[in-house]
């Protein structure tokens, strides 16, 4: 899989790239680590075994964190609150938390144990859970290697008709014609609710919600293709928005394998609070670091907005931090399916000559890691026959640089999310074009100091530069300038910042302690 | 069954254009060649075919033929055809109202205010609701404008707000009524299940609550708006693709001359 | 105008499977979901959009949209569009006579012949009139087949002559009777102006006039060739893309077995 | 437009496979020189002014070519009878064939005046007549100059309604959309009529009539685009089949721009008669050497029945016996659009890879001849939205090798002649991946050694011994043997060998011998 070196790369370049990303991760994640969110918390809750809604359908951990917060005392963690209440009431967390919403229980009445007996039974409960999430990896281990793991591209698809007993139709038949990776897109305006809807749903617009029920009945649909095709079907859904941690651990749950998982996306797409963000970001990732789960990052996003050829540095430096944050985070190369586009103007003269420096050089400067990348989407109009020639293109360019995780393009990407026959059609023309081009790449050189190798040179420059100019000003200020995806978000705009709230010294995330060192982090907890 | 799907005697027909009943165009005058592709919940097999046959009929084609058939999956097979339109269209009869003004040029608009107005042109727009896409109405709005062509902010005689994405119709009244906008403009990109015609109906609504929808130009744009569609949703005007900033602008300005003159 | 092309409410459909109405499928059962393309001789603009749309209506489409137009040239438009069928199908009554027995090996056929004809069956083929298109009726005849099914001339217990291409019918026959043949193949590849439809439907006079009809069993085949058109045009078996020599082997085999038993 | 060597060929061997195929052609030759054929003399006839029909619709060549025919004459070439009834008449040549047709005149009559005097005549209206080709050819010249010649590859489509009036819509439509050549296919069936059609025609099937005013017709309206566009548009149709020369003369009169001809299609695909066709085509060829018509060789048809990859090197061994035929007609290798097709199988891996050490093989080995490069048609289904992206990759190859003609495929070429926007959607196709991957060809190279230089080497090496075999059996042979398309055709059969005559010493074709003379051909005439 490592692909020889063909770009003639200056890896000093790419060795200083990689410090000073180091420097600007390492920097904001001590702002990271000295706060936690509601939704953290409410993660907390459900790691621990709290689920369900209540009469008014509101989801049972955002209850006991309300709970909590209204008597301002969240700083302290829910984790205390519910560990002490456990010592006193015996109780599960599933119990209390229904005798919470019911008003039979006030957590904050009992008087406080000490703290290492309040951890003692927390650990215990803690560590109960993470087994099934340990359980899940393996299982999804075993069944990788029960049918074997494909080594050409994984073919990733994405369903978005809003309803899952639709969606789960669509689902088998990709997958049944090739399909390893499907994606159920979430209904949009999800990620600005502060709460995971619950159960399994049948309305949605440009999707459907994310909801552990959703996962569970897609996951099962997915093993039953699975076992019948002898290959292991990826499900994949989305870590990102106002529940970020939530939907990481709903996850782990239910044997999600991929879960697109950046913070920028939500700062500059969704107008999410910076802060607020980041913080999700962290513990998410670990969650999914634990769980073997390959996130994906959303650098592709800042082209549709902002020029590929002209903005490509940006996603590189983009990369370069989100390998860091990943890794403080416990995440493995293997699982950082960073994001790149093929989102080059048709129209340009060499468009797919520069794209094709691009795409190479994202391949060598993160061999491992499993790259994501996304068709054109940008410039596809409703001319739905020269759009599958874009994609057409696109999918070439993967084989030719050997992509990993590659989202097929849709011929109707303009026009609406894909139907049934759009995913066959896609389908089609990317295993087309991989068994017909199946070692073209292997066989190509490019021109020594030619334009692909000068254009790689001076894309990874650009990078540099701009990750210097990050280290100075931070990555907070870098965003409110609008560096990326030329959006600009400021540190107290956007949505969820009254969520985030300072650690107290008696603040407990169990999960966080253990995750960590089974992960064997270093990071201040 | 049988019978009436094959036509085996071509009948002959005129080869000159009538824009009185105009029809589709393969490579001969009136021979109606359209070219269909669907999915039928169906297995594969002669049932399947004889079946998408006689949709293909009912549609009003003659001589339909499937080029192309396959399973996509156990109970659903996908069909490309081709065929003859029977049906024909008044062309001659075809009366559009269109928002096809005489373009002015960012030059020409700014005059035009000022000429006619003895003030700026107050201009509020915003993608309301959950969708969260940008790109179209920064395309209209921001200085930096599109494929060459300046956004309203650029212009000296309009005063441009735009609020961004996600934003509730209330919130956008509410910003409308406090900045006395003359003109509001709504991006709406996300189309499934209609969310933009619900969106963009309840914006009308609650305009109407408020009684300033006849105070302001209401115009709403983006990939799947025609200026049919936007009428019939009750506003002034409504731009598909490809639109630039002149565009909007020379239809607001116009408008709210003809308003100010009545 | 306006009016009637666009329906702001969508209204709510079942999402079951009916098989008495079937209705296209994108995305959800019943949606009618589907695409379509053709020009029309007129300029691109507004109007023509309009002339699509009302077209798309008059196809039984609801809510149609132009995906993609963009002129050809001075006076033809393109047009893509989607929208939703209402028109279904009652799939269930679709009885079709189709050609679908139980498909006989290479051997089993051979041996059918020996068990039920105490002699080789003789068959004649040929790609008619002006067609030059050899590779399909080759695909059937010739020894080494096609897509790995050996063709009749390698059948042992087939007499299999095959004439090539731009054999006159009248050429075609004369030699049907000096091989008193019991099995005549044809084959028709180009369709333009319906010259199959011409030159087979001349084939059955022409045998009709030599009072051999009755006695062979006549088949043909080819791309745009179905067992629907075969039998509108007096024949008795129609074969279309994907065939191969155990097709038609199996059918003419049977078939002639069922003549002799009668 | 030289490309540099990428595949590493052993230029030995493909001068060997020249010497080679030079003494096959130089073989068969000798044959050709002894004979004529009745096409010719009607040719003769046309060229020497005689054109319209009687008033049963029979053309006049043919009416006077007839005349001699049934007395047993034709051996001495219509044009001694010509040039007597000139010498005894005083009348043009299209006068005395008018007379003749009316069964006034009988040629055979007249007694025979001296040979020298005859001649005389006959090559004071050969010179004028061959003047009138010359100033088209001049004319062709002067308008390329003027609007400046493309580099870029010639895109080159089809036009085949069976109406010229609507054919020219089409091709005036595709030539604002970017054709820079096009063909209007001939109705199916001509090739086998032993004359040409009359006047223009509106009915035909799968294609229009060749007819000298439908040349007429469709060279006005592109002309008419040409000036429009600032680029001129070339005319391209059929000199096959029966009728091979006369439509040579019929294109040289009316400025037809390039002439598919070649004598081996006729054989193989129309049962035409080999030693008719050879003769046809060593005439038809000079005359479109002396119009400066670019020729279109049918390689490209081999690969529709036989395998593409099998078979590659039958279609090297033919281009090479074609380029001396081509030469022995006094045609410049800038007029020899040798023939080849991607006709790979879609499913065949690699299959791309094949064709592209295919297609960059004809180049180098012909590096000043500009191959018509044909699309895929074998393997395109109804699937139009495949065959879209089939003909993607056809682009690609052309513009990675830098082909010179190419013929664009039609998404819908499994189905019907191509609609108006069936054209416009691959015009699209083929200018996108053109300008998107413009240079990308002179970026690439080949591994050393690797997959694509080996199958050329290969390829080269099969065609060489090919070649050596053909040597040996002798042209014909080989033909009847089935080497080419695996289609056998015995030197007796086909259609038309009852129209080829011997020569007799008195013979004489005024054109043949002016044309050599001005071609600066050695051959004995
Ligand atoms: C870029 C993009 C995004 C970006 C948006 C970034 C941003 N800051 O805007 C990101 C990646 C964030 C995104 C996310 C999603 N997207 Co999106 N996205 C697109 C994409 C690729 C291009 C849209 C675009 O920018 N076009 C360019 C602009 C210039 O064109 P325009 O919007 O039509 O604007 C012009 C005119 O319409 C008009 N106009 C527009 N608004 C207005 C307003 C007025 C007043 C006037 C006068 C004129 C006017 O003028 C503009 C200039 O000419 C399209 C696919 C496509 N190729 O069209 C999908 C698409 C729009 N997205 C879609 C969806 C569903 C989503 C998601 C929900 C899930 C997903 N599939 O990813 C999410 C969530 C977003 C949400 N809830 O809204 C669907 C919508 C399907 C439908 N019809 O309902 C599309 C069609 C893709 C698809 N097939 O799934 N998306
Ligand atoms: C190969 C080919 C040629 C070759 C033919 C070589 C040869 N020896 O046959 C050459 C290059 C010579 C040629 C020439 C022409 N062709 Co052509 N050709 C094709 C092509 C590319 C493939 C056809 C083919 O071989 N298919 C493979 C075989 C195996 O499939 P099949 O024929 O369908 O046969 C199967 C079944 O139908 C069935 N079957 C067929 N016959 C029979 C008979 C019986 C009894 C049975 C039981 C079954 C059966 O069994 C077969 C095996 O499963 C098609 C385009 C395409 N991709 O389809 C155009 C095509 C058929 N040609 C076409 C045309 C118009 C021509 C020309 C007139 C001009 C031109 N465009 O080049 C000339 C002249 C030929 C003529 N007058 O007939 C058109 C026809 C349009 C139409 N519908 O009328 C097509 C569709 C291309 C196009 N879009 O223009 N052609
Ligand atoms: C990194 C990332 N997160 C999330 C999303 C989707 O988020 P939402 O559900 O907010 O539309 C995307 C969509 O492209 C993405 O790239
Ligand atoms: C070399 C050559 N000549 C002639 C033709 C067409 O000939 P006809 O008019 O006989 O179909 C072709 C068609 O592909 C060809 O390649």
């Amino acid at each position: 899989m490592k692909p020889r070196s063909k770009l003639n790369l200056d890896y000093n370049l790419v060795e200083k790239a990689r410090e000073i990303a180091k420097k600007i991760a390492n920097d904001t994640q001590k702002f990271i680590d000295k706060h936690s969110t509601v939704s953290i918390e409410r993660t907390i809750c459900r790691l621990l075994g709290i689920d369900g809604i209540d009469e008014f359908g509101v989801p049972l951990p955002n209850v006991v964190v309300d709970h909590i917060h209204k008597s301002d005392l969240l700083n302290n963690g829910i984790a205390l609150y519910l560990g002490n209440a456990i010592l006193h009431t015996n109780n599960s967390p599933q119990n209390i938390a229904e005798k919470v919403s019911q008003g039979q229980l006030n957590l904050t009445e009992f008087p406080l144990k000490e703290i290492s007996e309040i951890k003692e039974v927390l650990f215990s409960i803690t560590q109960k859970n993470l087994d099934i999430i340990e359980r899940n990896k393996q299982q999804r281990e075993d069944m990788i290697n029960e049918y074997g793991e494909k080594t050409e591209p994984l073919i990733y698809l994405i369903v978005a008709t809003g309803n899952i007993f639709e969606d789960m139709v669509q689902a088998q038949a990709a997958a049944r014609q090739g399909a390893d990776v499907i994606a159920v897109i979430r209904s949009t305006g999800q990620s600005l609710l502060d709460y995971v809807p619950y159960g399994s749903t049948t309305e949605g617009f440009g999707g459907t919600y994310a909801t552990q029920e959703n996962f569970r009945l897609m996951r099962s649909a997915l093993d039953e293709v699975s076992e019948e095709e002898g290959r292991y079907i990826r499900l994949t859904n989305y870590c990102s928005g106002l529940c970020m941690p939530e939907i990481a651990a709903m996850g782990a749950f239910e044997r999600v394998d991929m879960m697109l998982n950046d913070a920028l996306y939500g700062i500059l797409f969704r107008d999410i609070n910076m802060q607020r963000t980041m913080i999700d970001q962290y513990f998410s990732r670990m969650i999914n670091a634990y769980a073997g789960v390959i996130i994906n990052t959303g650098e592709d996003n800042y082209l549709t907005t902002d020029d590929a050829y002209e903005a490509a540095h940006t996603v590189f430096a983009s990369q370069f931090i989100n390998e860091q944050f990943a890794k403080l985070a416990g995440l493995k190369q293997e699982q950082m399916g960073l994001g790149h586009a093929f989102e080059m103007d048709p129209d340009l003269e060499n468009g797919f000559v520069f794209e094709l420096a691009q795409a190479q050089m994202a391949r060598e400067i993160f061999p491992s890691a499993p790259l994501k990348y996304m068709p054109p989407t940008k410039y596809m109009t409703g001319n739905i026959f020269k759009g599958h020639v874009q994609d057409a293109l696109f999918n070439m360019i993967t084989i030719l640089t050997n992509q990993r995780i590659h989202l097929l393009g849709m011929l109707t990407e303009a026009i609406h999310t894909p139907f049934m026959s759009d995913r066959a059609l896609s389908i089609e023309n990317a295993r087309y074009i991989f068994k017909n081009m199946k070692n073209l790449g292997d066989e190509l050189e490019f021109k020594k100091d030619g334009m692909i190798q000068k254009r790689a040179g001076e894309v990874l420059n650009n990078a540099v530069n701009l990750l210097m100019n990050i280290e100075k000003e931070g990555l907070f200020k870098t965003i409110e300038k609008g560096i990326f995806a030329q959006i600009k978000r400021p540190i107290d705009g956007g949505k969820g910042l009254d969520g985030v709230f300072l650690k107290s010294k008696d603040y407990i995330n169990p999960f966080l302690e253990l995750m960590s060192r089974e992960l064997q982090l270093g990071g201040n907890i | 069954m049988g019978g009436g799907l094959y036509f085996t005697e071509k009948k002959d027909f005129d080869k000159n254009l009538d824009l009185t009943k105009i029809k589709p165009y393969g490579d001969t005058m009136n021979d109606g060649k359209i070219q269909v592709s669907f999915t039928l919940p169906v297995n594969d097999g002669e049932k399947a075919i004889y079946a998408a046959l006689e949709l293909a009929n009912k549609m009003g084609i003659e001589y339909p033929s499937v080029a192309y058939h396959t399973p996509l999956d156990k109970g659903f097979t996908y069909f490309v055809m081709y065929g003859s339109l029977r049906h024909s269209i008044d062309f001659t009869r075809i009366k559009i109202e269109s928002v096809e003004v005489e373009l002015m040029t960012l030059e020409e608009i700014d005059s035009y205010i000022k000429t006619n107005f003895d003030r700026k042109v107050i201009v509020l727009g915003a993608t309301t609701g959950t969708d969260a896409h940008t790109v179209g109405i920064d395309a209209i709005m921001n200085r930096k404008g599109f494929a060459g062509h300046y956004g309203l902010e650029r212009f000296e005689m309009i005063e441009a707000y735009n609020l961004g994405s996600q934003v509730s119709n209330e919130a956008f009244v509410k910003k409308a009524i406090e900045l006395k906008a003359d003109v509001l403009l709504v991006s709406q990109t996300v189309t499934q299940k209609d969310i933009h015609v619900k969106n963009l109906t309840n914006l009308v609504d609650l305009l109407e609550a408020e009684e300033i929808r006849d105070k302001v130009i209401l115009i709403c744009g983006g990939p799947r708006i025609s200026n049919e569609l936007a009428k019939e949703l009750g506003y002034d005007a409504g731009f598909g693709p490809n639109t630039f900033s002149e565009h909007v602008a020379t239809f607001f300005v116009k408008e709210l001359y003809d308003r100010k003159s009545k």
